[in-house]
C-alpha cells in the first residue's frame, strides 16, 4: 500500500504557482516589448510614429533624473494620479450606490434607466467646454471627467450583479433577522464582489484615459500634458515614454485590486481539472 | 391561549411569466398551539415549502390570513428559526461566521455559544471551512447550528434531517427533542420520513397532492420523553405509520395518475 | 449670463507696506492658451520664464488648451482672466454677444503654412494644382480652415467642387498625409516645421511668412495675441496693463534674442525635449511674430474681411456667422494698453 | 470478465487554500461486476460523494488507480448516468429542455423518448417549468429523468431519491429496479436509508468515519424480482439492518468524539 | 370559503405593468428636459453654453426638414451608426472570444492579464495618430477606436462572469456528454448572459462616444462633426442638438439589448416582495 505524505506540495501544478506565473506574465511583456523594438530596427514600424523601446527607456530615465522641480515627472505623475484616483474612488461609490439602490428599488431602477442610458452615450469630449464651466479649468472638470467613465461601467455592472443575488441567500439572513444594512454588506454586496471588481479593473483604466485626456483638454501639468507637448512636436519617443509609464502606473492599481479581489475570493472553490 | 400558529383559509397562487397560474395550495385551515411539534408529511410537490414560506413571510399569501405569535404576518419574520430545503448558507463564509452571524445580527458577540452549536452538530474539526468545503450532510446540519443559535421559540424546518445518515439524524433528532423538550418552543417541521414525523412529533398532518389541502391529522399519542430510536417498535406508533402511509398512498397515486394522463 | 468673475484678488495692505511704496498690489491671473506648444503664444510662456510677470508683482498660472474654442469657452465662462487665442474667435463671441478684446499682438501672419506630401513633390507646385486633390485643416471651420478656403479660392478652386476637404487635426496631421489621407495639409508650428524636418513633406505656401500673407491678403493678418473679456478691462484696468506691460516686454526681447538663447530660458515642459528641432521652430516663428505687441487695425480687418468673404463662398463654413452679421472691428481689439507699455 | 468499475488502493486528498490538505478517503480497493447493484452507506461527510466523483472522473484521485468499463479513469467519463447531491439542471432551460439535452449532446432528436421519461417521474404537468419553479423533490426527480433518459450502461447516484416522500420514493426505486433488471446495468448507489441500501441491492458496502475507508461489505441474498414496500418484512432483511446498523452506529460515535474533542 | 379565480390578473403589481414604467420613465425624461427649459428661460444656465429644449428642438426639426443631399442629417446619422455598430459588434465579439478564451484556459488568461490591464489604460485619443497611420483616416479608423473601448468592458466582464460559473452545472452537462462548445453554449454563456449584457450596455455608450469623438478628430461627416463645427461657432444649440440624437440613438440601441436581455431572462425567478 502507498503511503500518502499529506504536507507534499507536488498537488499544487506548477500553472498556479505565483514565480511561475509571474515569470509567464513577464516574458509576455518582454516579448511585446522585445518585438516592438525589432520591428521598430527593422523599419517596419516608422521611428517616427512609434520609437522603440531603446528610446523611449532612455528618456524616462532622463525625466526621472532631472530630479524635481518645476514640471518634473515627479511633479507631472502626482498630478495624473490624484486625478485617477480621485476620479476613480468617486466614480466607483457613486457607480455602486447607485447601482445597489436601482437594484433594491426595481421602480426606481426604471425609471432612471432610460435616462442613464442617454447620459452614457453622450461623448465625454464634447462636453468639454461644459466641464470646464461647470468645474473651472482646474482639477475638478478633470475628476469630473473620470468620474463620467467610471461611473457608468461600474453602474451597469453593479445593478445587475445586484440584481442577480440568489434570492434563497438574501431570505436565509432576512429570518435570521438582518436588517437592510446587513442584508447589503453580508450578501448582496460579497455575492456582486466580483462583477464590481471586473468593472473596477476596466473602469481603472478608463480612470487613467480619462484623466489623461483631460489634461489634454486644458492643463498645465501632468502626464497627459507631457503628452500633449510631445505629441505637438511629433516627439514620438516623448509620447509613448509618457504612455509606458501610465501603462505602468496602471499595472499598479490593477494589482492592487486584483490583490483586493484575490483576498476576498479565497472561499471561492477551485477547479481541479 | 392564542395558537403560535394559524392560517385562515389559506391559498397561494404562483403566477409564472407566461404560464397559467398555478395553484400550490387552498383551505389551509391550521392552528398551532405554543409548544407543539407538529409535523407535516405529504407527496413531493404537495405545497409543504410554500406553506412555511407564509408562515415565515417570505411568501405573501394570494388569500387568507396567516397568524405568528399572536400578530398578522405581512413581511419576513425574525422571530423565527427557519431551516431551508436549499443550500442557504453564504458561500464566503465559513461555518463559524455563517453560525456567528444571527448573532452579529442581533448585535450580540458570542463566539463560544456559536461554537458550542457548531460541536453540537458534529462540525467541530470543520469549523474554518466554508460551505464548499463540506459535504452534503454537513452543510445541512451547519445550517440547522445557524438557526438553532438564536434560541428562536418558533422552528420551522424543512427537511433539515434528509441529507443525513441514520446514525447522523437519529443524533440530531435527538439534540432537537432535548432542545423542544426543555424550552417550550413550537416546532413546524416538514419530513418525508414518517418513522420520524411520528417518533418527533405531537402531531401529524397530511397534506394531498396539489393543490395541497389538509387531509388528516393525527395526534401522537406515544409518552415523552421518547427515544427515537426505540420508539418505532411501539404498537400505537406502527398502526399511525400504517394510516399515514395510506393516506399518503393514496395522494401520490392521485398525483402520479395526473402526470401520466398530462403526458 | 454669467459674467466674468473677478478672481485677481487683492492682497492685503500688509503686504504693500512691507514692500516697496510703488509696487502695485499682487494679483492672481489665470490663462488658458489657445493650443498645446504653439508658437503663436510663445509670449505667455517666455514672459513667465523671464521673470516679467513677477517683475509686475503678477501670479500667473498658464494652462493649455487642446483648442481655440476651449480656450475662449475658459475665457468667458469666466474659469480664466486672460486666454491666448486667435482673433476670428473674437469674431464670433462678439456675434454671439460676449464682446472679448484683443489687447497684445502676437503675431501677425496666419502662423501657418500649407504642407504638401512628399509624394507630389513633382506634381503640385503652385495652389491650383491641387486641384482634384484632398486638402485638410486642422478642423472643420477651425481659423486654419477659414485660411485655407480663402487661399484656394483666390487660385479658383472652391470646396467640394474642385478638391475634398478633410480634417488633417494638428497632431494627427503627419499620419493623415502619411496614410494618404490627404494630399495637402493647413498646420501651424511646431508641426509643420517639425514634418518638414522628417523630410516627409514641402512647404507649399507659408502663411507664417508676411510675404505670402501679403500676397493673400494684400497686408498683415493680425492672427492672435492676448485676449481678456470687455468686463475684466472694466473691472481692472490696472491688472490689464501690467499683464500687457509684460507681455510687450517679451515680444521685444523675442526680436532681439537669439533663438538659442531664448530656448535655453525656456522649460522643457514648452521646448518639448528635442531642443534643437524647437529651435529651427522658433527661427521659423521669428518672421511673425509681433515685435511690438500693437495690434494692426488693418489686419484685424482682414480676419474680418476673411471670414466674410468665406461665407459668401463657402456656406457650410459660417455656422452662426452669417454674411449680414454685423461685426465692428474696433470693439475686437483694444490697443491702448499696449500702446502705453511702448514707453517703459 | 473484468468488474465494471474498479478501484485499487485509492486515496483522495482535497487542499484547500491556507488550510491543512484534508484526507477525505483512503486505501479504496472495489471492485464491482457489471450488472452488479451495490449500495454505499456511510455517516455524513465520510467520503461518499468524493467516491464519485473519483469514478465519475470529476476529481483526479491523489493516490491510485480508477479503472471504469475496462479504460482507466483519466477524464471526465460521459459513458455513465450522474445524479449529483446538489441541484444541478440548468436553470435557464424547462424540465423539458433539461432532458432533451443529453440527447442533443449526442447528436439525437427523440423527444418523445424525453417525455416519456419527464411523465415516468411524474413531471408530466410541469413539463415547461423552469427548475425555480419546481418544489425540492421535482427538481431531484427531473435531474433522475435527465441522467437516465441516455440509457447509460453504468448508474452513479448520489442520495437520488432523499428528498421524496415515501410513496413517490418506492415509485421511483420501483422504476430504477425495472430499469436495471431488464438492462443489466451497474449500479452504484449512495443513500442514508439503510432500508432502501438492502431492498435494491446486490450488496452494500459501509464506509468508516473520515478519513473514509471501507468497513465492511455485505452481500444482500434476497430473492429478485423484488418489491421493495414488502422486502422489508423478511427475517434476511432485519438481519442485515442490524448489522450494518451497528456498523455505522460505531463510525458516527467516532466521528461525533472527534467534532466534540476538536470544540 | 372565499373563492378563488386564477384568471384575475390583478395579482401582477401596478409598478411592473408595461405602461405604467413607461409612463414613469417618459415623466422622468420629460421632467429633465422641462427643468432643462425653465432653467434656461429663467437665466440660470447661460443659453450661450448649455442652449434650451425650445431652442435645439427647432433646430433638430430643422435638419430633419432639409432633406437628403450632401451634408444631410441622414448621412451623418448613417454614418454615425454605422461607425457604432461596427465599433460595437466587433469589439463585443473579440471581447467575448478572448474573454471566454482566457476564462477558460487560466495560465493563458494569467499570462496576459497585465498586459491587457497596461493597454487599458492607454488613453486612446493619443493614439489617433497611430489609428490613422494603420487604419486610414476613414471608417476603419473610427471603427478601431470604438473597438478599443468596447472591447476592454465586454472581456472583464465576461472573462469574470464565466470563470465564476457554478462548476457544478459544467460537471453536469459534461457528464452528461456535452462537448467542449457545448458546454460554451448550454452553460458557461447562459450564465455569464447577465454580466455581458450589462457590460453591453455600458459599452454601447461608449462605442458611440467613440465614433464621435473619432469623427471629431478627423472627418468630413457624421454627427461629431456637425457637432465639433457647431461648437467652433459656439453653437450650443447645435451642440446640443447632435448631442439629443446621439443619446437618441443610444436609446435606440439600449432599447435593443434590454429586449434581447428580457426574452433571455424569462428563467429567473422574480422576487415576490
Ligand atoms: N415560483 C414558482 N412558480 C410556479 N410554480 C411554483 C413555484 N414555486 C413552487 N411552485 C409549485 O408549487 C408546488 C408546491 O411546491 P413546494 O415547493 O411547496 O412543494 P413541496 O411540498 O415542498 O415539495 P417537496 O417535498 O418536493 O419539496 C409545486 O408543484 C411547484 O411546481
Ligand atoms: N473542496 C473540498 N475541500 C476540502 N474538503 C473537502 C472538499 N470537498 C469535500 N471535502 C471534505 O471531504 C469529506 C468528504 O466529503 P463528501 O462530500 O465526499 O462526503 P459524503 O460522504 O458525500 O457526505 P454526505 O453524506 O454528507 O453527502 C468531508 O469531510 C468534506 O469536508
Ligand atoms: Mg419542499
Ligand atoms: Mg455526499
Amino acid at each position: 500500500m502507498s503511503t500518502l505524505d499529506l504536507t507534499a506540495t507536488t498537488a499544487v501544478p506548477l500553472t498556479r504557482r505565483t514565480w511561475f506565473v509571474r515569470t509567464i506574465q513577464l516574458a509576455v511583456i518582454a516579448f511585446f516589448i522585445g518585438a516592438w523594438e525589432v520591428l521598430g530596427q527593422a523599419g517596419i514600424l516608422d521611428k517616427f510614429y512609434y520609437s522603440r523601446p531603446s528610446l523611449f527607456v532612455p528618456r524616462i530615465g532622463g525625466w526621472f533624473a532631472e530630479g524635481l522641480g518645476q514640471g518634473s515627472i515627479y511633479r507631472d505623475i502626482g498630478i495624473t494620479l490624484l486625478e485617477t484616483i480621485l476620479g476613480f474612488v468617486i466614480g466607483t461609490l457613486l457607480g455602486v450606490a447607485i447601482g445597489y439602490l436601482f437594484a433594491r428599488n426595481e421602480l426606481l431602477g426604471k425609471a432612471f434607466d432610460p435616462l442613464l442610458s442617454m447620459f452614457n452615450a453622450i461623448p465625454r469630449l464634447v462636453l468639454a467646454p461644459v466641464f470646464i464651466l461647470a468645474f473651472g479649468i482646474d482639477l475638478q472638470s478633470k475628476v469630473a471627467l473620470g468620474v463620467t467613465l467610471v461611473f457608468f461601467i461600474v453602474f451597469f455592472a453593479t445593478f445587475t450583479a445586484i440584481r442577480d443575488v440568489d434570492q434563497t441567500l438574501v431570505d436565509n439572513v432576512r429570518v435570521l433577522g438582518a436588517r437592510r444594512r446587513d442584508v447589503t454588506s453580508q450578501v448582496l454586496l460579497p455575492a456582486a464582489f466580483s462583477a464590481i471588481v471586473a468593472s473596477l479593473r476596466t473602469s481603472a483604466g478608463f480612470a487613467f484615459a480619462g484623466a489623461v485626456v483631460a489634461e489634454y483638454i486644458g492643463s498645465n501639468a501632468g502626464l497627459g500634458r507631457r503628452i500633449a507637448t510631445a505629441e505637438a512636436f511629433f516627439d514620438s519617443t516623448g509620447v509613448f515614454g509618457g504612455i509606458v509609464l501610465i501603462a505602468a502606473l496602471a499595472l499598479l492599481l490593477d494589482a492592487g485590486l486584483q490583490l483586493a479581489e484575490g483576498a476576498f475570493s479565497r472561499w471561492k472553490p477551485r477547479r481541479e481539472h | 391561549m392564542a395558537p403560535a400558529i394559524s392560517l385562515r383559509d389559506v391559498a397561494k397562487v404562483y403566477r409564472p411569466p407566461r404560464k397559467r397560474p398555478y395553484l400550490a395550495i387552498e383551505h389551509v385551515d391550521l392552528d398551532i398551539p405554543a409548544g407543539r411539534f407538529v409535523s407535516v408529511v405529504g407527496p413531493s410537490g404537495c405545497g409543504k415549502s410554500t406553506l412555511l414560506g407564509l408562515v415565515s413571510g417570505l411568501l405573501p399569501p394570494t388569500v387568507g390570513e396567516v397568524t405568528l405569535l399572536g400578530s398578522r404576518v405581512t413581511g419576513v419574520r425574525t422571530d423565527v428559526g427557519f431551516i431551508f430545503q436549499r443550500d442557504a448558507l453564504l458561500p464566503w463564509r465559513t461555518v463559524r461566521e455563517n453560525v456567528e452571524l444571527p448573532l452579529r445580527f442581533r448585535g450580540e458577540r458570542d463566539p463560544a455559544r456559536a461554537k458550542e452549536w457548531i460541536v453540537r452538530v458534529g462540525l467541530g474539526p470543520f469549523i474554518d471551512n466554508y460551505p464548499h468545503e463540506l459535504s452534503g450532510g454537513m452543510r445541512k446540519r451547519a445550517q440547522l447550528a445557524q438557526s438553532l443559535v438564536r434560541d428562536p421559540s418558533v422552528l420551522l424546518m424543512d427537511e433539515p434531517f434528509s441529507a443525513l445518515d441514520v446514525q447522523t439524524r437519529n443524533l440530531m433528532e435527538n439534540e432537537l427533542l432535548n432542545l423542544w423538550g426543555a424550552s417550550g418552543k413550537t416546532v413546524l417541521f416538514i419530513t418525508h420520513d414518517l418513522e420520524e414525523a411520528i417518533a418527533l412529533s405531537d402531531e401529524i398532518v397530511v397534506m394531498t397532492a396539489g393543490p395541497g389541502t389538509i387531509k388528516a391529522r393525527y395526534p401522537v399519542a406515544l409518552p415523552r420523553p421518547r427515544n427515537v430510536t426505540e420508539i418505532r417498535f411501539a404498537p400505537e406508533f406502527v398502526a399511525l405509520y400504517e394510516r399515514a402511509w395510506a393516506d399518503l398512498r393514496d395522494e401520490v397515486a392521485r398525483s402520479y395518475k395526473r402526470s401520466l394522463e398530462a403526458g | 449670463g454669467g459674467g466674468a468673475a473677478p478672481a485677481a484678488s487683492q492682497a492685503a495692505g500688509t503686504a504693500a507696506a512691507s514692500a516697496a511704496p510703488t509696487k502695485p498690489p499682487r494679483a492672481a491671473i489665470k490663462v488658458a492658451i489657445g493650443s498645446a506648444a504653439s508658437l503663436n503664444y510663445l509670449s505667455w510662456d517666455l514672459a513667465k520664464a523671464l521673470g516679467y510677470f513677477e517683475d509686475e508683482n503678477l501670479d500667473v498660472s498658464l494652462s493649455y488648451s487642446a483648442s481655440g474654442n476651449d480656450a475662449a469657452t475658459a475665457l468667458l465662462s469666466g474659469s480664466v482672466e486672460f486666454t491666448g487665442n486667435s482673433m476670428d474667435q473674437s469674431i464670433k463671441a462678439q456675434i454671439a454677444g460676449k464682446p472679448t478684446k484683443m489687447v497684445v499682438s502676437f503675431s501677425k501672419t496666419p502662423g501657418a503654412a500649407i504642407v504638401v506630401r512628399n509624394e507630389l513633390k513633382d506634381t503640385v507646385k503652385t495652389l491650383k494644382d491641387l486641384k482634384g486633390k484632398t486638402v485638410g485643416a486642422t478642423g472643420q471651420g477651425t481659423g486654419t480652415h477659414v485660411v485655407l478656403t480663402y487661399a484656394l479660392n483666390q487660385a479658383g478652386l472652391v470646396q467640394d467642387k474642385d478638391y475634398t476637404f478633410k480634417p488633417c487635426g494638428s497632431g494627427t496631421m503627419a499620419a493623415t498625409l502619411d496614410s494618404k489621407g490627404a494630399d495637402a495639409c493647413i498646420n501651424s508650428d511646431p508641426y509643420i516645421t517639425q514634418y518638414v524636418a522628417a523630410n516627409k513633406g514641402f512647404i507649399l505656401k507659408d502663411y507664417r511668412t508676411v510675404k505670402d500673407t501679403t500676397e493673400l491678403i494684400g497686408g498683415s493678418y493680425q492672427f492672435t495675441g492676448a485676449v481678456t473679456t470687455a468686463d475684466f478691462i472694466a473691472k481692472s484696468p490696472d491688472v490689464v496693463q501690467r499683464v500687457v506691460n509684460a507681455l510687450v516686454k517679451t515680444n521685444k526681447y523675442i526680436q532681439a534674442t537669439p533663438s538659442k538663447d531664448i530656448a535655453a530660458k525656456l522649460p522643457k515642459s514648452v521646448t518639448g525635449d528635442d531642443v534643437d528641432l524647437y529651435v529651427k521652430t522658433l527661427d521659423a516663428a521669428k518672421g511673425y511674430v509681433s515685435a511690438d505687441g500693437l495690434i494692426d487695425p488693418a489686419g484685424a480687418q482682414n480676419v474680418l474681411k476673411m471670414n466674410v468673404e468665406d461665407c459668401k463662398v463657402n456656406p457650410t463654413l459660417c455656422g452662426n456667422v452669417k454674411p449680414d452679421d454685423k461685426v465692428d472691428v474696433n470693439n475686437l481689439f483694444d490697443n491702448s494698453f499696449a500702446q502705453k507699455a511702448q514707453s517703459k
